[in-house]
């Protein structure tokens, strides 16, 4: 059997069921592919080790992964299992945010560490400088859970549909309590958890044919997953090394995952890339990258893949 | 004389237990000191001459008997700093220049600052190291080190000294000289004073009172109370009365050493 | 392959360099060129190594790309450096410590608290610092202050254990001779504890310095304000600015090695007594 | 031993006392913020029944952290990934391996740097610059260096445990074995005792106080170390990961527990070198 | 005699910087000690005893001047382990046992065990000490552990013994025993001595040639050389011989004392 490592973006949940499902169900075995699935974690970059030769191929969101081509690090789109974005911002009420007009003056939580593109990109459309000040918004770095919102600390924090917002809701305010703001709906959607590998690796067909094989026992991994949500939260739950994950939220994530790679087959929309792609130029004074960038994504393998 | 005592030990014992058994240092020992006493103490190496002067200083508890310092307890005694005490290792603090480590005693006992200066200057004068004031204790000879530690416990007023061969480490010129300043410090200030030494002509220069010690467990062999006059010129060494008190202070301390 | 020699020689050259400094007769400005040239060596050997092997910028970049950075950018850096050093380390370097210092003392002053406190202090103490970060983050908010408050708990154990270790250091003449003069507690404790505990108080110090650095770093992994050179870190690791990561770490090193060597300064001028110092 | 009981009873009373009433003092905020957007009031007995019994509060109350670790100890498994035993054991071993590396490597450097002048000269200061670098910010590319040459599980881990433990040793070490006096030296001297002579027989002995001082914040430190190694592994398994994954879903009475679990580990491990400490001293006759 | 002298000190001089000003311990002090002598030194506190005791020793780097032992420099006399060194103050180390202190430099010049133990239990035997080999020095009294650190320097076979004031913490009867036993050793191993001392009777008692040195800086103010006989029985001191040496060191010592 051919051996594949991937790299997560995250610690081990729901988010990545599809992987979990396909090494679970025997989808990968069936392509003859022997997977590794390498959990990440709050200072992992998936780029980086990508870089380092840690993984060959590695889940990531295309704002960091084009940032990190521009930096010289040759990453390509082979397929991209989530169709739309599940980033949003959720705010207080008894802040005062009701519209995207009263975010002036506010406090709000970002996640950095190559999740700001979105929002920067965001705020320089809305017009808002997150220097601070009166006109402006104060930005905190939010860490990896919801206190803020809860402490009173930011009007806003970063969530994600299927993971944070529901911590918010566990931790006792209702929905009725927030207004959020889905990227979708503003139009600054940027694209999620995509698979990247590197460009040179890609040119060798015997690493192009195993990658061809994951895209595909890993799409049929998803498709299962969507199909069977409770079953692929369970999956989760047994490979959760840390012991810490609830059944309950897991099988919520995974619920509401499902809605975000349910319009993909894997294979990348050229329309959303460009719409990503210009999101990212429009940066404003510091965008997030400079030039319109090429050979970021190939259709090569989920084209072989999906056939 | 009609004073009590100002030192009375009772049958005072201590042993010391130590990882291969007990060890007596001192039994059974029994001894008055008066008012203004000058008594020496004389005996083998380790035989309990500075645990005796320890138990009086209160910085060792006797396993058994009684001793009293001033009519109360060694330890109240302590408290009401009624000794002055020099150590028989110099014991100066590394830190402190000889100056200061004279100050010391008195910043603790709060004497003014213009006291401290001008009493450093005369102890320091006393023991030959005026000039001495700013270095460190590393940076002086041993006797010089020894002459220090003397200056300290001289520094103050305390009723009574408690010395543990102070001139041990001295030459007989600088000691002959220590020796007449101290006994004319006595004489002026009618301290009581207990002395440990090794040299029987000094005990038998110096003291009112010669204890003999026995050694192992540490008893007294003999007490001898001195017929010589309060003023002493230095060459009443070369006296008979003076030759024969020592002559008996040796044989005591042969007949310990026998025991041995 | 030239590069991978280049760095060979450059490590020969610095050992024999060095070697040749410490035959020389002891100075003040050997003291400051040795380890400036051993320095020097290990960047050497590292542009070799990072240019000889081709080592991928976003991993590991070269100096000289680093330092690049590091003058391009010092604006960012200054302000991460109040943010974080001034702000965060300092201030709960000297809160941590003045806190350890004076509960050693208290501990040491009472048998009762030495026997209860002590356990129970070293087991607080114990408590990783890493997990009390994001827990500290929540209680004292966002800014600065929460990074003091992980250097106090960082800085608080070494200090501690120093400390009462040293007020333990002083031999039995000593404390005798105290108290011939019934001396009070306070008298020992200034006249002659204090003192010879110092050494071990300056090993505190001492390893406190380093702590209090990365405390105030670490701690803005877990939140923080827009600025800072935790906060600079993090963020540029996943933007792979690995220059700039490096810069600030230079920026942390010299500060780490400047608040050492002031501690170390101050140590001599306090401790000039003890054996160790004096040579 | 038994005279320590009381005082330690007392003191942990105290704390706990001071826990419980700082519970209801961080957590009230939350109870509040609760009530008004329910419309209910608030009364001192709901207030302290509330704040004692949140799910994520800001602080939890001692019994809440109890029972999550007796749920997570003695109710589980040893092998269940949901046992705290477990997750201990790989901390545990990754601290010990570092500590024991550290220490090694401190000493060895001490030692070459009290005999060796080049190296005084040269390396301590780089041994503290080596310490200003925040090991959490490499911690991941160690990581993923050592990954990408094919070496992963205990070692890392142990490296960053080593890294930051080893410090403390060198500091502490140098100075022990520069604390014998002039003339204990100056005696090795007249004997012509060779340098390793004078170590072991002399600078070794006399520095024995400086070396558990040492070790003991060592240990602390390596725990640490071990903690901080597991977080960029992915958050798999161990203490680290307990932490950063009750930390990521505002779990606080799960990072409490780890947390007084990771303490308790440290506290068994600075108090058996206390005791070999003692042990060690006292039959050195240096302790009295 | 024909043979070098085995220790040759020219125009030795040794000043010490100190925070406040130099300090000159030594200043041109030329002295030749040949094979077996025994040779005291003595003088005021402070006169720079022990600076050339370790100058001899290589303790100390002298400031001007030349110093050779056994013909080769200091440090090579040193390194050839040509001396043994008793301390002015005890200086042992707390860690180890009386017995394993003595041991100490036995185990760095390595003698067989055997022989250790055997070296061990003779030299406590000689220093009357016997039974206190398991003990730890602060279970000792002064003058015991000034005895096991004469014991540490007799334990092993050095041709050369150098002596500061080893004497000084004991009563006379272990004194006289103790230099009964050193003029005995002295006399069956050939040894050469220096001794420093502050007693003139000591003095005059075990030497061959006694040194008088006078203070700051210290210079040598009279060597004396002595025509007593090898063999000295303890009361040889009461002879006219002896009382007249003794006079000329005390004029010596006197003069010294008055130059300060
Ligand atoms: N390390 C030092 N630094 C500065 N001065 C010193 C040092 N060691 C000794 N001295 C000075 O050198 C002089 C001679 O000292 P030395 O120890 O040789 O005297 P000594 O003759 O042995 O006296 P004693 O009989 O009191 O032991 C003294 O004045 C002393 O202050
Ligand atoms: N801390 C201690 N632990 C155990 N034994 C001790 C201790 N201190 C003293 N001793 C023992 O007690 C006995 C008496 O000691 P002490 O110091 O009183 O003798 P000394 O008469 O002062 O002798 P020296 O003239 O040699 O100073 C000795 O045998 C000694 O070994
Ligand atoms: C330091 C830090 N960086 C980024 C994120 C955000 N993040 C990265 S992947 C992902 C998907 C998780 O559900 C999220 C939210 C965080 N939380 N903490
Ligand atoms: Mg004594
Ligand atoms: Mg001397």
């Amino acid at each position: 059997a051919d051996d594949v490592t991937l790299q997560l973006k995250w610690v081990t949940q729901a988010q990545f069921a599809g992987y979990y499902v396909a090494q679970d169900k025997g989808f990968y075995d069936e392509e003859d592919l022997n997977v590794t699935i390498k959990p990440g974690g709050p200072d992992i970059a998936p780029t980086q080790v990508l870089a380092g030769g840690g993984a060959d191929v590695a889940v990531e969101w295309m704002p960091a992964a084009l940032a990190a081509r521009e930096k010289g690090l040759p990453m390509v789109n082979i397929a991209q299992p989530f169709k739309s974005s599940g980033m949003m911002l959720t705010c207080r009420k008894d802040a005062g945010i009701e519209t995207t007009d009263d975010f002036k003056g506010k406090t709000l939580g970002v996640w950095f560490f190559g999740n700001e593109f979105p929002f920067l990109s965001w705020m320089s459309k809305l017009e808002l400088p997150t220097e601070g000040g009166e006109d402006g918004v104060t930005v905190l770095k939010q860490g990896f859970n919801v206190d803020p919102l809860l402490q009173n600390q930011a009007a806003c924090v970063s969530t994600m549909t299927y993971n944070e917002y529901w911590q918010v809701i566990d931790a006792g305010l209702t929905p009725d309590d927030l207004n959020v703001f889905k990227y979708e709906e503003q139009g600054v959607a940027t694209l999620e958890d995509g698979l990247y590998a590197l460009e040179e690796n890609l040119a060798d067909p015997a690493f192009e044919d195993k990658m061809v094989r994951f895209v595909r026992a890993s799409m049929k991994g998803w498709k299962y997953a969507e199909e069977n949500p409770d079953e692929a939260a369970e999956i989760v739950l047994d490979n959760d090394a840390s012991g810490a994950q609830t059944e309950e939220h897991q099988k919520r994530m995974m619920g509401e995952v499902a809605k975000l790679t349910a319009g993909s087959n894997g294979a990348l929309d050229e329309a959303d890339y460009e719409r990503t792609v210009q999101s990212l130029l429009s940066g404003g004074s510091d965008p997030v990258i400079t030039v319109e960038p090429s050979g970021a994504w190939t259709h090569a393998i989920t084209d072989k893949a999906l056939n | 004389m009609s004073t009590a005592p100002v030192i009375s030990a009772q049958n005072l014992s201590l042993t010391f237990e130590t990882n291969d058994g007990p060890v007596h240092a001192l039994k059974d020992v029994s001894l008055d000191i008066e008012k203004g006493d000058f008594v020496s103490f004389i005996g083998p190496s380790g035989c309990g001459k500075t645990t005796f002067l320890r138990c009086m200083a209160d910085l060792e508890q006797p396993t058994g008997g009684e001793i009293t310092v001033n009519g109360v307890s060694a330890a109240e005694a302590r408290r009401a700093r009624a000794y002055g005490y020099v150590f028989q290792a110099a014991g100066l603090y590394p830190w402190r220049t000889i100056g200061g480590n004279i100050r010391l005693p008195l910043e603790i006992m709060g004497y003014s600052k213009a006291d401290q200066a001008a009493r450093v200057r005369q102890v320091l004068e006393l023991v030959e190291l005026a000039g001495f004031e700013r270095k460190f204790p590393w940076q002086l000879s041993g006797g010089m080190q020894q002459r220090a530690s003397i200056a300290r416990a001289l520094a103050f007023d305390a009723d009574i000294l408690l010395m543990d061969e102070p001139f041990g480490a001295l030459d007989e010129i600088v000691r002959d000289h220590l020796n007449e300043q101290l006994l004319r410090l006595w004489a002026r200030t009618q301290k009581t004073i207990a002395f440990v030494t090794h040299s029987i002509p000094e005990a038998v220069y110096l003291s009112t009172k010669i204890v003999v010690m026995s050694p192992r467990p540490g008893r007294i062999a003999d007490v001898i109370d001195s017929p010589l006059p309060k003023e002493r010129p230095l060459d009443i060494r070369e006296t008979p009365e003076f030759l024969e008190i020592a002559h008996r202070v040796r044989e005591g301390l042969r007949a310990g050493h026998a025991d041995d | 392959m030239i590069w991978l020699v280049f760095a060979a020689v450059a490590w020969a050259f610095g050992m024999w360099v060095n070697i040749r400094l410490a035959r020389l007769r002891p100075a003040r400005w050997v003291s400051f060129a040795a380890p400036l040239v051993f320095g020097a060596t290990l960047i050497a050997v590292w542009e070799g190594i990072v240019r000889g092997l081709e080592i991928s910028q976003v991993l590991l970049p070269a100096p000289s790309l680093i330092a690049l950075r590091l003058v391009s950018s010092l604006d960012i850096l200054w302000v991460d450096f109040v943010q974080t050093v001034l702000k965060g380390a300092l201030s709960g370097y000297v809160l941590g410590c003045g806190a350890a210092f004076l509960i050693a003392v208290a501990i040491d002053r009472f048998p009762f608290l030495q026997r209860g406190l002590l356990p129970v202090g070293n087991f607080v103490a114990a408590l990783p610092v890493i997990g009390m970060a994001p827990i500290l983050v929540m209680w004292f908010g966002f800014d600065w202050q929460s990074k003091a408050a992980v250097v106090v708990v960082m800085v608080f154990f070494p200090m501690l254990v120093n400390t009462v270790q040293g007020l333990q250091a002083t031999d039995a003449m000593q404390r005798d001779l105290m108290r011939t003069y019934a001396a009070s507690y306070w008298a020992t404790l200034f006249k002659l504890r204090l003192p010879a505990a110092m050494p071990f108080v300056f090993n505190g110090l001492k390893i406190g310095t380093t702590l209090a650095l990365i405390g105030a770093i670490v701690a803005e992994f877990f939140g923080s304000p827009v600025r800072g050179m935790g906060f600079r870190i993090s963020t540029s690791v996943g933007q792979l600015a690995l220059d700039l990561v490096w810069a600030e770490i230079v920026v942390a090193a010299i500060a780490g090695s400047a608040f050492y060597g002031a501690m170390s300064l101050f140590e001599r001028r306090v401790t000039f007594w003890h054996p160790s110092q004096r040579n | 031993m038994r005279s320590s009981f009381l005082p330690v009873l007392t003191v942990v009373g105290v704390l706990f006392a001071l826990w419980y009433a700082a519970a209801v003092w961080l957590n009230a905020d939350w109870t509040y913020d609760k009530a008004t957007r329910s419309g209910e009031t608030v009364t001192a007995t709901s207030l302290v029944a509330d704040t004692w019994a949140q799910k994520k509060p800001k602080l939890p109350a001692p019994h809440q952290v109890a029972s999550e670790i007796w749920d997570t100890t003695v109710m589980k498994k040893v092998t269940s990934k949901r046992s705290l035993v477990y997750h201990s054991w790989i901390t545990l071993s990754a601290t010990l391996l570092g500590f024991g590396m550290g220490t090694l490597l401190g000493v060895l450097l001490a030692v070459g740097i009290v005999f060796n002048r080049v190296m005084d000269m040269s390396v301590m200061p780089w041994v503290i610059a080596s310490q200003t670098i925040p090991i959490l910010a490499i911690a991941p590319m160690i990581i993923v260096v050592l990954n990408a040459v094919g070496v992963s599980g205990l070692l890392p881990k142990a490296m960053i445990s080593m890294y930051l433990s080893f410090f403390p040793v060198v500091v502490g070490m140098v100075k022990g074995l520069r604390s014998p006096d002039q003339m204990q030296l100056d005696q090795m001297r007249t004997w012509h005792a060779s340098a390793g002579q004078t170590f072991w027989k002399l600078r070794l002995p006399a520095s024995m106080p400086y070396f558990f001082t040492s070790l003991k914040i060592a240990m602390a430190a390596s725990l640490v170390g071990a903690i901080i190694g597991e977080l960029p592994t992915g958050a798999v398994a161990g203490l680290g990961a307990r932490l950063l994954a009750g930390s990521y879903y505002g779990q606080t009475i799960q990072i409490w527990s780890a947390l007084i679990m990771a303490a308790a580990l440290a506290a068994l491990l600075v108090g058996i070198i206390g005791l070999i400490q003692r042990v060690t001293l006292k039959r050195m006759g240096m302790a009295r």
